[in-house]
C-alpha cells in the first residue's frame, strides 16, 4: 500500500513537472499562431478547438 | 522555485489521496474478483461433469494455447484450450478426456466464427459424432465449407491431447 | 517473422482500430477535413503510440509486477501517456521548429485519443512479448492513419456533393465511415 | 439549474449534439444491457469528478490544473472498474476495454474544464447528472434500434445476476428477417448517422420556435 502511494506520487509529480515546464517553454518562432483543424468535438475550452479565438489569444499573451 | 515547489506539493497530496483510495478499494474487491473467477470456471466444469470435485493442475508445458487443466477426482482430465479459426477472436473450448485418453466431453465456451459456416462445427449433433468418443490416435472429422474453423478445432484437440498425454 | 507480418497485417486491415474497434472516432471525424492534416495527425499518433507502448511495457513488467501493484495499471498508463506527450511537445518546441509546425498542434489532442491507451492496455492483456508489442504499436496506429487518410480524401469530395440538409456535416461523414467499414469487412479472412 | 439538466438531453446532448464520447457509443450500443451499464458507469464517474473538481477549484493552482483533473478522473475510473469487476462480472466482460477507456472519454474532461472548474459543487453535480443521463439516453436509443434489428428481440437481464432476466420482448413472426449487419460495425455507424441527422432536425425546429417567440 505504502509502495503504491509513493510510486503514484512520483509518477504524478513527474507528469506535473513535465506539464509545467512544457507550458513555460516558449513556442518556436513562426509557430505562435498555429491552429489545428480539429472539429471533432465541441469542447469549447479545448485549446485545439478552432472556434476558440479568445482562449488562443490569452494563451499567446502569456507565452 | 518556491512556486514550483508548491505546485509539486499540491499534486503530490492529490495523488497520495488517490493512491490511498485505489489501494483501499483494491483491498476490498480483489478477493471478490478472485472468488468470482473461480466460481464461473467451476460453473463451466459443472456442465461437463455435474456434481464432481475439481482440482486445478499446473500446466508446465510452453503451449500458449493451453489455458488451464483440471482433474476430475480420478476419472478424467479437462483441458481449457484456445485456437484461431476464421475470426481473430479465438475459439475457447473445454475438452474432457477419460482415463484412456478418449475425448469424453467437449463444450465451446466462446467463439466468433461466421454464423452458418464455421458455426456448424459447434452444433451439438456434430460435436457428438465428430469429436466425442475419439481415442488418442484417431483423427477428428472436418466440416466442408468451414476449413479454417475445422482446422482450428483439430489443432486445439491436438494441443489438448499433447498436454494431457504428459499426465498419464 | 511470418507470424509477426500476419499480426501486423491483421491489425492494419482486419481489426482496424477505427472501423472495427471504434477507437479514435473523435479525431477520425475531427481531423479529416483535409488530407494534409490527416497525415500530420497520423504521424504524430504513430510516434506517440510507439513511445508510450515501450515505456508502459517496461514499467508494467519491471515495476508494477515486481512490486505487486498491478491494480495501478490504468492510472499508470494514462499518466505515462500524458507525461510522454508533454515531454515530446517540449522537446520538439525546443529543438525543431519545423517539426513543431507540422506535428505540434496535434500533440495535445493525442492525450485524450483512446487509441493510445487502448494499445498500451492491449499489449498487456494479450500477453505480447517485446517484439510483438513493438509490432502492435506500429501496426495499430498505421491502420488508424490509413483510414484517416482515405477518409479525408473522400471528405474533400463530399463537400461538393449534394447532401440532404439534415445530413450535412458529421452525419454524412458517419454514413461514409459505415460504408468504409463494410468495405474493410470484406478483407476478413485474408490472413 | 433545471435548464442545465434539460439541455443535456436534447439541445446539448453530449453524443448527438456535441459528438463527444463517440467511441464507446458506437462500440457498446450492441445491446440494451451494455448501453445502460456503460451509461450509468459514465454518469457515476461524471458526477463524482464534477463534484470533486468543483470542491477543489479554489485551491487548484492554474498551472497544473489539467494534471490534477487527469489524476482525479483516472482514480475514479479505476475505482468504478474494480467495483464493476467484483460485483457485476458479466457486465465487466461485455464492456471490456471500454470501461477503462472512460478515462479518455472527452465528456468527462470536457465538463470538468468547461463547467466544474467555474461552478459550485451542487450545480456541477446537476450538470454531471444531466450530461451523464443524456449520454445514457443516446446510448440506449441506438442500442434499442440495433439490438432489435439484429435479433428481432430485446432482452434485459439483471446486471448483478446474469441468469435473472428482467425484461424480454420479441416478435417471433419477424424472426426470419433478422439483419445481423446491425450488430456489426457497419450498423453502428449507419444507425448513429441517422440519429445524428434526426437530432439535427429537432434542434433546428426548436431553435426556430424559440426565435418565433
Amino acid at each position: 500500500m505504502i509502495k503504491a502511494i509513493i510510486y503514484f506520487i512520483i509518477l504524478a509529480v513527474i507528469y506535473g513537472v513535465l506539464y509545467y515546464f512544457n507550458h513555460k517553454t516558449p513556442k518556436p518562432e513562426g509557430c505562435e499562431n498555429l491552429r489545428s483543424s480539429c472539429e471533432g468535438c465541441n469542447i469549447t475550452s479545448c485549446m485545439a478547438h478552432p472556434n476558440n479565438d479568445r482562449l488562443f489569444k490569452e494563451e499567446n499573451k502569456n507565452a | 522555485m518556491k512556486k514550483t515547489l508548491s505546485l509539486v506539493l499540491f499534486l503530490g497530496i492529490i495523488s497520495a489521496l488517490s493512491g490511498l483510495c485505489i489501494g483501499y478499494v483494491n483491498g476490498i474487491t480483489e478477493p471478490l474478483i478472485a472468488a468470482n473467477e473461480l466460481a464461473s470456471e467451476k460453473q463451466n466444469l459443472e456442465l461437463m461433469y455435474p456434481g464432481k470435485e475439481f482440482i486445478t493442475i499446473d500446466y508446465t508445458g510452453d503451449d500458449e494455447n493451453i489455458l488451464g487443466i483440471y482433474e476430475v477426482s480420478g476419472e478424467a482430465y479437462i483441458v481449457k484450450v484456445q485456437g484461431y479459426g476464421y475470426s481473430s477472436t479465438p475459439i475457447v473450448a473445454l475438452i474432457g478426456f477419460d482415463t484412456e485418453g478418449t475425448i469424453s466431453n467437449l463444450i465451446i465456451l466462446s467463439n466468433q466464427e461466421t454464423n452458418g459456416y464455421g458455426s456448424r462445427c459447434f452444433e451439438e449433433e456434430f460435436i457428438n459424432t465428430a469429436y466425442i468418443g475419439k481415442a488418442m490416435d484417431e483423427d477428428v472429422d472436418m466440416v466442408s465449407g468451414a476449413t479454417l474453423t475445422s482446422t482450428a478445432m483439430q489443432n486445439m484437440i491436438a494441443a489438448a491431447r499433447n498436454a494431457v498425454s504428459a499426465l498419464y | 517473422m511470418g507470424e509477426i507480418l500476419t499480426m501486423a497485417l491483421a491489425a492494419v486491415l482486419i481489426n482496424n482500430v477505427v472501423l472495427s474497434k471504434f477507437l479514435g472516432v473523435c479525431p477520425f471525424l475531427g481531423v479529416s477535413k483535409n488530407s494534409k492534416s490527416a497525415v500530420g495527425m497520423g504521424l504524430a499518433v504513430i510516434f506517440v503510440i510507439f513511445g508510450a507502448s515501450l515505456i508502459t511495457y517496461f514499467l508494467y513488467y519491471q515495476v508494477l509486477v515486481k512490486m505487486h501493484i498491478e491494480y495501478m495499471q490504468l492510472i499508470t498508463f494514462i499518466l505515462v501517456i500524458a507525461a510522454f506527450v508533454q515531454f515530446v511537445e517540449m522537446f520538439i518546441k525546443k529543438y525543431s521548429a519545423s517539426l513543431y509546425k507540422n506535428l505540434g498542434i496535434y500533440l495535445p489532442l493525442i492525450t485524450t485519443n483512446c487509441v493510445v491507451l487502448y494499445v498500451a492496455q492491449d499489449n498487456i492483456t494479450q500477453g505480447y512479448n517485446l517484439i510483438e508489442t513493438m509490432t502492435n504499436a506500429i501496426a495499430v496506429p498505421l491502420g488508424f492513419m490509413l483510414v484517416l487518410y482515405l477518409f479525408s480524401c473522400i471528405r474533400e469530395r463530399l463537400d461538393s456533393a449534394d447532401t440532404p440538409e439534415s445530413f450535412k456535416g458529421n452525419p454524412i461523414a458517419l454514413v461514409v465511415a459505415g460504408l468504409m467499414a463494410l468495405a474493410f469487412s470484406g478483407l476478413t479472412g485474408i490472413v | 439549474m433545471w435548464n442545465n439538466f434539460k439541455n443535456g438531453f436534447i439541445k446539448e446532448n453530449p453524443v448527438f449534439g456535441l459528438y463527444l464520447g463517440m467511441c464507446s457509443t458506437l462500440a457498446l450500443s450492441t445491446s440494451l444491457n451494455n448501453a445502460i451499464g456503460m451509461g450509468l458507469c459514465v454518469t457515476l464517474v461524471l458526477i463524482c469528478s464534477n463534484v470533486l473538481i468543483s470542491l477543489i477549484r479554489k485551491i487548484t493552482p492554474d498551472e497544473v490544473r489539467i494534471p490534477v483533473y487527469i489524476v482525479i478522473i483516472a482514480t475514479l475510473v479505476s475505482i468504478v472498474e474494480m467495483f464493476v469487476h467484483a460485483f457485476m462480472p458479466e457486465l465487466y466482460t461485455s464492456l471490456g476495454v471500454f470501461l477503462s477507456l472512460i478515462v479518455v472519454n472527452c465528456i468527462i474532461l470536457g465538463r470538468a474544464e468547461a463547467f466544474a472548474s467555474k461552478n459550485g459543487p451542487l450545480a456541477s453535480a446537476v450538470d454531471g447528472l444531466g450530461m451523464g443521463l443524456g449520454y445514457t439516453f443516446a446510448l440506449t436509443m441506438i442500442s434499442l434500434v440495433r439490438e432489435f434489428l439484429a435479433n428481432m428481440s430485446i432482452t434485459f437481464y439483471n446486471p448483478f445476476n446474469a441468469e435473472q432476466i428482467l425484461f424480454s420482448f420479441g416478435i417471433e413472426a419477424l424472426e426470419p428477417f433478422k439483419i445481423s449487419l446491425f450488430s456489426s460495425s457497419v450498423g453502428a455507424f449507419l444507425t448513429f448517422a441517422c440519429f445524428a441527422a434526426l437530432f439535427a432536425v429537432i434542434r433546428k425546429h426548436m431553435n426556430k420556435k424559440q426565435e418565433a417567440k
